[in-house]
């Protein structure tokens, strides 16, 4: 009984389809295991959290050179940037932008940094639909390939404050 | 559950009696519920191949 | 009213009657305490319930009732009430509960009780009050380094120590039960898923502890901020473990209801109390899926935690949801609903609410909930889901159609054995299940099928009109929103249902003292 | 009222100790998730910002 003190003797193991399902249950159970470290090597989507410490400061003058060196255009009022296939490229979160806006090669791989300036963000790649949680003081690196081409949107998916929802950015993948 | 003996009688009564219970609908209830997380689970890794690339 | 004899158990002279129901004693002290706490556990729902239908309906574009600033407090004010005081108030009165009357033993410490409620209570309202006074808007998991007034945290802080001690009156009733022999060997099962709960409640009013007194020193000028990897890893602690409190909670309610209802036992204590140990042991690293895509944490830390150390928990949840149909099909069947594969669920007394609302709890818990958080909480999947109206899609299945409803369902056996008061209007009783229940999947289906296009979760325009780059999401998502927005609609009413009914009943609802509650 | 004869499996000790599952349930999570996520954190390298 549920709510009475069980007999003495309740130590037994369980039989019949009960038992059947507990071993369905566990097998199951091993797969989801055994699907993480699979994809983890063999899979071609893993963040595993790649960071560096860093202060704001640090990491807007990294940010800041980094578009000197690799300004293109300007697009809405943020600087477009296109940096060299392979490179190391750099992308700041702040209270309410994404700086700068990329514009990259289909099928090239970058080393994306991204950190927050201020309090915590999210990178929210859309239509895509990719997202990492982008923090200050951390360095947080993606090394991204881009398989299609097409004009992309960054979006901010952690609350940072009441224009939130005004936080966009802009990737380019050029074919 | 308003019979006030109905309580002492199940107390009195034992957990389980092995053997003498048939639980057809609930293995077909749980096979169900089995189906719907693997193919949830699996079309999720689907959606997953489909993005850009990243370690 | 109460019996000439002393119940069995510990209890001194005019410190317990016996249920006139149950035949079980129920110690007056921890009556008294199960009553307030549960009277502020409602008026935690109807707060969060209030939010909850202004945020349904801003997030459902055609809507967008609210202005931003409104909506975020009222997301802030939502969250907490609901997943915070609503889930906590409730637990504290089931550990009265299944501390005394299940183990037969007196409460330990009526002071300590009313330390843990005075304390509990004021937190509440200090958390409420700034929220209100829009100096913390910073929603329910406040990550640093945004920042709220002093006061949000000194009530959490508060709410959190006084939760502790609730806890900690448990264990010692646990221990003078023990003492006193009320109970020999093995405790009652839905007293070993309450003593479960409690020390997974340890955990995270600890891990709420670390976390938030360094904050609440930081909002006071005297500490320097937390860093916010930091502050993720303890917050989740307790963001994640006390929503762990709830399943144990629930899946004890789903027993307790299971009996209650339908008469329905264990087939096998060994297999429900290895679940639990599970639970006990395991669930609790779970939390780490809420940094699967986090920096700084490494990949074999997110794997092995997540995996809930092989997905023990997981397999913890698969095995009580068998063994709870199962000892509802074997006694029904027992009472001779034996009529093909599924004639026991068709005869089940679906007019009682208290079984309605069990049963469409485990149901809504196991296929959307259990389906959709084991999957978001894979490492890799999370990619594509974190943050995203995935995730309360997944929690509104679990907290609110698993743990609510369940809850909502123990209510109506609380307040007829425990406040000795009946329920009127026994129809829409007996409806309200299923408005809530119906309501609360077509959210759950809603947000977490536009979360799959991508739809942020905590984002009052998804249009971003007038952002430097904007692009609406696909019809599809607005379809999905809709569906939300309904859903909210038809809970909302379904919810207020309840409390009006709750209400009504704890204060004006017909004495039953002296005779068996009238059955449902 | 258990019966001496029958000795008790160590895994029904192990659920009828609340204590020890207390100590075990916060002990574990402890280990696992906080200390070792804080280790995580605190061993992480200084970004090399050219």
């Amino acid at each position: 009984m549920s709510i009475h003190q069980p007999p003495d003797d309740w130590f037994q193991a369980p039989h019949g389809p009960e038992r059947v399902w507990i071993g369905l249950a566990l097998a199951w159970c091993l797969i989801l295991f055994l699907m993480m470290p699979y994809w983890h090597f063999r899979g071609k989507q893993n963040s595993t959290g790649e960071a560096y410490r860093t202060t704001p400061a640090e990491f807007a003058e990294r940010v800041n050179r980094f578009i000197d060196a690799n300004k293109v255009g300007e697009e809405n009022g943020v600087p477009l940037v296109e940096p060299a296939p392979g490179s190391d490229i750099y992308l700041a979160a702040q209270m309410w932008r994404w700086y700068p806006a990329l514009k990259l090669k289909k099928d090239q791989t970058y080393r994306l940094h991204v950190s927050s300036l201020d309090v915590q963000h999210g990178f929210s790649l859309q239509p895509m639909n990719m997202n990492f949680q982008i923090l200050p003081g951390y360095d947080h690196v993606l090394t991204v390939t881009p398989t299609q081409s097409g004009d992309y949107l960054i979006i901010c998916n952690e609350f940072c404050g009441i224009n939130h929802h005004l936080m966009t950015g802009r990737i380019r993948v050029e074919g | 559950m308003s019979d006030p003996k109905l309580v002492d009688r199940l107390e009195r009564e034992r957990d389980t009696e092995p053997g003498d219970h048939k639980m057809p609908g609930t293995v077909v209830l749980t096979a169900l519920l089995l189906l719907c997380f693997v193919v949830y689970y699996f079309a999720n890794w689907k959606a997953l191949a489909d993005v850009w690339h990243v370690r | 009213m109460t019996s000439l004899a002393l119940p069995v158990g510990n209890f001194r002279t005019g410190e317990a009657r016996t249920c006139d129901t149950t035949g079980l004693p129920v110690c007056l002290h921890a009556q008294r305490f199960i009553k307030l706490n549960a009277v502020c556990a409602v008026v935690a729902l109807l707060v969060g319930a209030i939010g909850a239908i202004l945020l349904g309906l801003t997030r459902w574009p055609a809507v967008h009732l609210l202005p931003a600033d409104w909506y975020y407090r009222v997301l802030t004010l939502h969250g907490i009430n609901m997943l915070i005081f609503w889930i906590i108030f409730l637990e504290i009165a089931i550990l009265y509960f299944a501390g005394t009357t299940l183990l037969k033993t007196r409460l330990a410490s009526t002071k300590l009780a009313w330390t843990s409620f005075l304390l509990m209570a004021v937190g509440a309202v200090l958390t409420n009050i700034t929220i209100l006074q829009g100096t913390a808007d910073v929603m329910m998991t406040s990550y640093a380094p945004l920042q709220a007034h002093s006061n949000f945290y000194l009530g959490m802080i508060l709410f959190a120590v006084g939760a502790l001690l609730g806890v900690g009156n448990f264990f010692a009733c646990v221990w003078i039960a023990r003492r006193d022999k009320t109970y020999q060997g093995s405790m009652p099962l839905v007293a070993f898923g309450a003593l479960a709960a409690a020390i997974i409640a340890v955990v995270a009013i600890l891990h709420g502890a670390i976390a938030l007194v360094p904050t609440w020193l930081w909002s006071l000028g005297l500490m320097d901020a937390p860093d916010a990897g930091w502050y993720r890893l303890l917050w989740w602690g307790i963001g994640h473990q006390s929503q762990q409190i709830n399943v144990c909670a629930m899946v004890s309610t789903w027993y307790l209801l299971a009996t209650l209802t339908v008469g329905a036992k264990p087939l096998n204590q060994l297999v429900c109390r290895s679940a639990f140990v599970l639970y006990v042991l395991f669930i609790n690293i779970a939390s780490a899926h809420h940094l699967l895509v986090d920096p700084g944490v490494s990949a074999g830390w997110k794997i092995w935690n997540t995996s809930y150390a092989m997905y023990l928990a997981v397999l913890a949840s698969m095995i009580h949801g068998f063994t709870v149909p199962a000892a509802v099909e074997v006694a029904q069947r027992k009472k001779g609903h034996d009529r093909g594969l599924f004639g026991w669920l068709v005869k089940a007394p679906w007019a009682n609410p208290g079984f309605s609302a069990f049963f469409l709890s485990l149901i809504i818990f196991g296929f959307i909930g259990g389906i959709t958080g084991v999957t978001l909480g894979t490492q890799q999947i999370n990619i594509i889901a974190h943050n995203t109206l995935r995730i309360p899609g997944h929690f509104h299945a679990t907290v609110v159609g698993g743990t609510s409803l369940a809850f909502m369902g123990l209510c109506y056996y609380v307040v007829p054995l425990i406040f000795r008061r009946e329920y009127a209007a026994r129809a829409l009783c007996r409806l309200q299940p299923y408005l809530f229940g119906i309501g609360i999947v077509l959210v759950s289906i809603g947000m977490s099928f536009a979360g799959s296009y991508g739809v942020p979760r905590r984002h009052w325009d998804v249009e971003f009109s007038g952002a430097p780059f904007a692009k609406g999401f696909d019809s599809g998502a607005h379809v999905m929103l809709g569906l939300m927005g309904i859903g909210a609609v038809l809970a909302f009413v379904g919810l207020l249902t309840f409390i009006l009914l709750t209400v009504h009943a704890v204060f004006l609802g017909k004495r039953n003292e002296g005779r068996a509650m009238t059955a449902w | 009222m258990h019966d001496p004869q029958r000795p008790v499996p160590p895994l029904q000790r192990l659920m009828d100790n609340p204590w020890l599952l207390l100590l075990l349930g916060v002990a574990i999570p402890f280990l696992s998730y906080t200390a070792w996520g804080w280790i995580s954190m605190m061993t992480m390298a200084k970004a090399t910002l050219p």
